[in-house]
């Protein structure tokens, strides 16, 4: 039954039951293994409920820094009782199964081809614990010792943690040293150890953390000088606006005065959310929202208006699975369409795509500087696995030198040296006109702002050329956006095959290692990663250049690729999507068998 | 009207304390119908603004869309508008005001803007207390789509289809004093003379202020039959105090009588004056107000002028703490925590 | 000067100001040429406002039945002061201009290759009337009695408009025919008549009606069944709730009991009306709302749920020219992308585009079949055009023998029978479930509607699978759909040229006009127009069997294009947009022109 | 409590009148925090309907978002339910009833749902007088999305992450009595013995009913310094007076002490028997019941029971005169005009 000795390269899942503590306790194992200098890659699957339903927590090791989501559990802390059955039954023959087994187990789950490590946790707890909450938490505590055993993590590590996590309650750390080393001791005493899956330090962690999506996010709209921010809660965003706000307690906070450099508002909705981004925005304050799908269905009419009437909003749509309230609790990358082409009539939005909670730091950031630039809707659109999950990605950079783009608004000064201002006025021939503040000239510069047809000066008219050479420049305004958004990412140094490989967001990890599997087995695929809509001219000379593109997302209808189709008029034949939508993040094997199956029969017929 | 008589015979031909003329206020020419209460209360904006020295690019105007969402193009054109979408000024303005709180916020919505789709936002902004004035151009109908009963049309009130409106009517003045908003009037756009004076006083609140203005609709609502008729509004209005308003540096030079008047100082200094016409209530007591209003509806009578008034509650800033410069002046040194603090954040996160 | 005569091919143009009662003249003229037999087109050209600025209505009389807008006035009626000079300038040479000349023209008015036709319409009227607003509606009858006699329209037949008009204020009739022979004679007396442009009697009108493309919307929800309807009042909608309202006070109306059968609500805002549209379609009632381009932004969170829990919706889009709130009087056809792709998640919607009046009455109706069969969202897209001009379209027809298709609802005695009840079971292979009513059944039948995700049972759930089964039963669905949404219309035998035009909705009167005049100056080519979204098999078959198609569409960003290009994976090098944004209905001469262009540089390439 | 004593001992495990158990109206399983006040509020909806022997499937339950909003698959498994987007229950509850009039409305909601995101839907569901129970279940934040302050959350009052809410609270009853609804009540998930009567009398009452449950939420605020505590709201609730309800062939078998109560008669007969206990003011006169309620604010009691009733005021099928027949149930020769009148149709367009 043994399958010999793996190093470093397993996937461990905990069971557990919501609102109980575990949280916790997972996540400091997690830290353990990137702090024996491991790529790592946590993903919790939880309900959408507060408290007593199932929900697991998954860790994949992959010294190859593989990681994207993988099938098959070797190894699962089982301590949830309603899914005791199809735990076991998910676990991989050869696998672990570690449980409380202060209750025996049914006959019905022994399976004779996975180990039980059967370990009496609540009892040990409440033996060493007097408090019922405490024995309740504690017990998770135990298991993360024990398992520290069973796999070889270095005891210290996780000594560390405790140290750094209650460097302010230093009371509380000998008693979580003690439910370490209950667990561990158990271990030792009554099991041979290490396990089959182990781990062993390495030294792949230098100039990486290990972070959630939302929390990169926030550090970047902090970062890049928001400072009115407006929201209203839902999953998977609402911590976006929260890290936000305790960020900004310490570093917006003015120390002479005590009072706040930054408004943060909890809006009565979506819609109020937005329209306050707007007012910020119009009246010269860095202003943000961050929402999810339903929240951008809601903001529809004002988006219209901020294109039309070209006002600065800078938008995060953290994606869940949809259509409706959907599966609020899982990751889909669904919002393509309903988000660029958001409003009624002719309209569409810039969007950026970012893959990892880095790409997140720098987007965020660089929404607010895109979005005074170009004078529009600038989204960022993440998802529930990005932004809800740790990964394992690089440490926040910030250019000491960069200084925030503002884009073009006319001080009191400027404003004195011209001639005339036309609020609507292509002075630059760049489709993107220039806008002033109200309050910055007594007597100069104020015009009016509206969702109506205007002309160059901000009046309204109802003429149809006048319309129709305002709205053309703003394609003029998106062709210049081409040029401003981040560039795709190529993955080989030059082009070498017919085939093409299209992706975006947090379909990457798993991409990548479809690509190494793909290159081993079958054949090697060039590959993109699209970072922004819309597209810059080298996203339209990769596809040029193969003969078929597998366009790889995580929505039912193949989003991208039908924007990519509209915006590049590209031929659809060309463009094979390769789908997931089931809530769950895609995984390497699901995107290796359907583009392997594709040219498979692609070859058999040519 | 005026109780600060002016000592020249031609004020709107002479600059004010600020150095503007009168018509440095207006705005273009008016498209709305002629008679239209609306172009009335425009024009009071104007002589309010004129009056207490306003510097015309210090005041932001905002408003949503219908007739009444229109007027901002017809007053101050020397002060950036914003002429946004239907229902949800309330929201442009607490954005506006949060990126600047140095500039002076006038919102003008209608009773179809406000009471049927903006009426969240309307509830949402009373209740944050933004420093805005917020003023609701109410004719009881939908002007601008041509003429259908709006939320705030009473019972019974007819309008020019002749159909009696089934439906209660939603009084905003009411639903403000139950939001404890911080200033509370209604007045007539017929009657300048208290119109202009709230206006100013509102304009100079440190907080919300609601001026909820019966304004006729010429067109679709001024029929026999219409409860926001000139005639009706005319016969059915009762003045609460004479109100008059009175800048910081005028305070002294001023002559009341005592006994019959009451005043009420703002955040800057200026003074709110009531000549107690209809003595019966306290305009800074809450309840009484309630009481007072409730009284009015029961007996058909339309209650005008300041309602309620608290000078004290905080503003939005006020209650988050924002820093004394407004927050679109802040520089990026301000705002930027730096790479020192990344590093360290980087750190917590290793 | 002179350019001979032309008999029932002439634009008349009407300059007015709103508010003064011109449009009650202005379309009694237009039905007296249509009462003359003759095809006519009218359209309105007015502001965002209520009164006091300039509006311009438009009659195109064409004998060949061209009905489109065409550029080019020969006869304009000038009574707005404000607008004399650039309505001068407008007309045609050779043209004609009617004014009041009252007050004399400005020597820059004159122009030498026009006829001017002066007429004292206000001192006539003066002269004849005492009361003020008598003396302003009487001139404006009193230039339609001048006109008849200009373009030879029998005077009889605008006496039986009065007539007919007037049937309930008999009283008002001899003033009426007052002001129209002052007009009449004036004209006798001063001028040589007819024109060179002037009507002839025709006998072309039989089986034609004259209305506008709301009334015949309310009309076919009407005859479809609606018993409630929930709106908000937007140009260019309105009129629909209120026609369909009038219309139901008469025969809606319970003579026995005096109550009404319907149940009309003016809402809130959009989302409320919207919401109860659901609520009242889940209950078993038809129902419908209107609206335009903003009201389907504010709905877009909605129309997902009744996506994804399957609820039937019929929602009429009006559109007018945008973004945001864009040009509210004037038309286009931009909201096609943001309707069939309303809402976040994957969701598209079925939707119907009628080119008539006619067709309004009976798509409306159909909504309300299609919605119950296919328990979605089905929006009807019309136009400011289609919708609020009258149009020579044939009279509105009903099949006696026509029953409501109620889709796929269980009775009692159905619960009785089945075993087990799904809501969201696929029983029949179609991809359509069976609902019931709530209070059907004492105990059977009973569900749990909800936009989360769910089972067959329409139980919650978060699995994956399931969830998959579900969205893709939902594009199932689709696949139905297209077999039952109306076929597009082809407008020859056979097809037997390379090239194809391919359009929708209002554009079809200037498009047949641009077919002729393509097929005798350059080239015969194919049409389809289409008449629904989802594409049936018809439209692909047509786009295949064409080398280069021309799309022809109203927005900037040919999004019809687009939607075919997605739905029907064609290669969008094939596919070539002809536009027209600018808010006024596209001419044929604009179609003509386009496409010439296109064609004569293929050649020259070729 | 009831002071109806049944005469057997076990009424759950005996039919009512209609024939069904309690546990037919039970649904699944709750997966709501265990201690969640909203588990209560279901509860006391299965114990109200099971006692005034409805039929299931005559009553439609309807929410928005929320773990309040969530209940309505805890009760009533054998009605049709409809737990829809957030904020919005009202419309599909409007349009519901609008397609049959015959059925019962319930509908379910949070102070979220209901006072920040639904308020303008609340506000004119209100106004339309529409005949249903709507319950607020009020815990001062926001559940689902883990403790958020909501609207109706207390001035100062400090949730679990320590913050003391800055913003003034929007007290949804104070508003309904604003907007004149016709039966406003306040209670509490704690007690049984007044939820339960006020949901049969909510039930029973021809027009819109409103009943603010404050239900706290045990996970994210329910920590001293909470307003919305079980502490809190034991220590500072008042009972305004007893509440019993009287279903039509009931009421002459009860004995009550004519001077200490009062009765009102419903629609259908049947009685809400209001024994006063503090017998301050005349439920049935909104004016007084204003008066009551802001007493009470500012003396920081929570004043429950029975507040506001007003069982005249037609609701909006009386407003809008629709047929007695279900318009669900009109048949195609109901609404269908025919071929012929569609030749006349057709001729006044010629
Ligand atoms: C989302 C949306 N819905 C509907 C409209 C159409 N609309 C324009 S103005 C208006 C009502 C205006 O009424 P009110 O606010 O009372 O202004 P008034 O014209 O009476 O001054 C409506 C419904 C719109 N512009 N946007
Ligand atoms: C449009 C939209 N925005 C946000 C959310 C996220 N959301 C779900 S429940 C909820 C608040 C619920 O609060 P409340 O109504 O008070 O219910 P409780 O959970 O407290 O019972 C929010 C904001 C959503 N589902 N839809
Ligand atoms: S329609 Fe009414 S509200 Fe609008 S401009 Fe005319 S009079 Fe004023
Ligand atoms: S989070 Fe609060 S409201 Fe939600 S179920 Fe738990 S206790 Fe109840
Ligand atoms: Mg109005
Ligand atoms: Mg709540």
């Amino acid at each position: 039954m043994s399958t010999g000795v793996r190093v470093n390269d397993f996937v461990i899942r905990f069971s557990n039951v919501n609102g109980s503590g575990s949280a916790s306790a997972n996540s400091m194992f997690a830290k353990a293994l990137f702090r024996m200098g491991l790529p790592i890659s946590p993903k919790n699957i939880f309900p959408s409920n507060i408290q007593g339903l199932p929900t697991w927590y998954e860790i994949r090791v992959s010294e190859k820094g593989y990681l994207g989501r993988r099938e098959g559990i070797d190894l699962l802390i089982g301590v949830n009782p309603q899914t005791l059955s199809e735990d076991i039954a998910s676990i991989s023959p050869g696998g672990y199964f570690v449980y409380d087994n202060s209750k025996p187990l049914y006959e019905s789950d022994i399976r004779s081809d996975i180990h039980y490590i059967g370990i009496p946790m609540m009892r040990l707890s409440m033996k060493h614990f007097k408090k019922a909450r405490l024995q309740q938490l504690f017990k998770n505590i135990i298991y993360v010792g024990a398992l520290a055993v069973l796999l070889d993590v270095d005891m210290d590590v996780l000594y560390g943690i405790v140290d750094d996590r209650f460097k302010k309650k230093p009371k509380l750390i000998p008693s979580n040293y003690e439910a370490l080393d209950i667990g561990a001791q158990y271990i030792r005493q009554n099991y041979e150890t290490p396990l089959n899956i182990r781990v062993e330090k390495r030294d792949l962690t230098d100039g990486y953390i290990l972070v959630d999506g939302n929390t990169a996010t926030a550090l970047g709209l902090l970062y890049g000088g928001a400072s009115v921010a407006a929201w209203y809660p839902i999953t998977p965003s609402t911590s976006i606006a929260k890290t936000f706000e305790s960020y900004a307690k310490v570093h917006r906070h003015d120390k002479k005065t005590g009072k706040s450099n930054v408004a943060i508002v909890q809006a009565e909705d979506e819609l109020a959310a937005i329209g306050m981004v707007i007012g910020a925005s119009w009246n010269g304050a860095r202003s943000f929202t961050a929402t999810s799908g339903a929240g951008v269905s809601l903001m529809s009419e004002f988006i219209g208006l901020a294109y039309f009437a070209e006002i600065p909003v800078t938008l995060i749509n953290v994606q869940r699975g949809g259509p409706s309230t959907g599966m609020p609790t899982r990751t889909q990358q669904a919002d393509l369409i309903s988000s660029m082409y958001a409003s009624h009539g002719d309209t569409k939005h810039v969007i950026l795509l970012p893959s990892t909670p880095t790409e997140c730091f720098h987007y965020a950031a660089q929404c607010l500087d895109l979005a005074d630039r170009l004078q529009t809707v600038v989204m960022m659109l993440s998802d529930l696995d990005i932004g809800m999950n740790d990964h394992f990605t690089p440490a926040f950079e910030w250019d000491e030198d960069r200084k925030y783009d503002r884009g073009k608004v006319l001080s009191a000064q400027d404003l004195d040296r011209i001639e005339t201002f036309g609020r609507y006025l292509d002075v630059d021939g760049d489709g993107i006109p220039y806008r002033t503040i109200p309050g910055t000239h007594p007597t100069k510069g104020s015009y009016f702002t509206r969702g109506t047809s205007h002309d160059e000066y901000a009046k309204y008219t109802e003429k149809g050329d006048i319309y129709v050479n305002n709205v053309d420049r703003l394609l003029l305004k998106w062709e210049t956006a081409k040029t401003l958004v981040p560039k795709p990412i190529f993955y080989q140094n030059e082009l070498t095959s017919d085939h093409g490989m299209i992706f975006f967001g947090s379909t990457t990890y798993a991409t990548l290692e479809a690509i190494d599997v793909l290159q081993e087995e079958v054949i090697h695929i060039d590959s993109m990663r699209i970072c922004a809509i819309p597209f810059n001219q080298e996203v339209l000379s990769f596809i040029d250049e193969h003969k078929l593109i597998f366009v790889i997302e995580q929505n039912r209808d193949g989003q991208m690729r039908s924007i990519l189709i509209n915006e590049l008029n590209v031929d659809p034949q060309k463009l094979v999507s390769v789908l997931n939508y089931d809530g769950t993040p895609i995984t390497a094997t699901a995107i290796y068998e359907q583009i392997a199956a594709q040219i498979l029969v692609a070859e058999s017929i040519a | 009207m005026s109780y600060l008589k002016p000592a020249f015979t031609h004020p709107q031909l002479q600059p004010n304390r600020v150095g503007y003329l009168k018509k440095d206020y207006e705005g273009v020419i008016s498209t709305l119908c002629a008679g239209c209460g609306h172009d009335s209360i425009s024009a009071a904006i104007v002589q309010a603004c004129y009056d207490i020295d306003l510097e015309p690019h210090r005041l932001a105007k905002l408003s949503g869309i219908g007739c009444s969402s229109k007027t901002p193009a017809y007053f101050l054109s020397n002060s950036h508008g914003f002429n946004s979408v239907h229902g949800r000024m309330p929201s442009i303005a607490t954005g506006a005001n949060l990126a600047n709180k140095n500039l002076i916020y006038l919102g003008v919505s209608g009773d179809g803007d406000t009471a049927s789709i903006g009426m969240g936002q309307f509830v949402h902004v009373i209740r944050r207390n933004l420093n805005m004035t917020y003023i609701v151009m109410n004719n009881g109908c939908y002007g601008l789509t041509k003429g259908q009963d709006s939320a705030t049309a009473d019972h019974g009130s007819i309008n020019k289809t002749g159909q009696p409106n089934p439906f209660q009517a939603i009084d905003l003045v009411g639903m403000a004093l139950e939001l404890n908003a911080s200033f509370v009037a209604r007045s007539f756009s017929g009657d300048k003379s208290q119109l202009v004076p709230l206006i100013k006083a509102a304009l100079s609140h440190q907080g919300f202020s609601l001026i909820d203005v019966i304004s006729p609709c010429v067109t679709f609502n001024n029929n026999a039959g219409s409860t926001k008729s000139y005639d009706y509004v005319r016969e059915y209005m009762q003045q609460t105090a004479q109100v008059d308003f009175v800048p910081p540096r005028k305070a002294l030079s001023v002559d009341y009588d005592q006994d019959q008047s009451m005043e009420v100082t703002l955040f800057d200094g200026s003074e709110i004056l009531l000549t107690k016409l209809k003595p019966e209530w306290d305009p800074t007591d809450r309840h009484s107000a309630v009481n007072r209003i409730n009284n009015a509806k029961a007996n058909g009578e339309i209650l005008t002028g300041l309602i309620y008034i608290n000078s004290e509650a905080p503003d939005l800033h006020g209650l988050l703490h924002t820093t004394d410069t407004p927050l679109n002046q802040l520089q990026e040194q301000d705002l930027c925590p730096g790479t020192t603090v990344l590093e360290s954040i980087n750190d917590s996160f290793r």
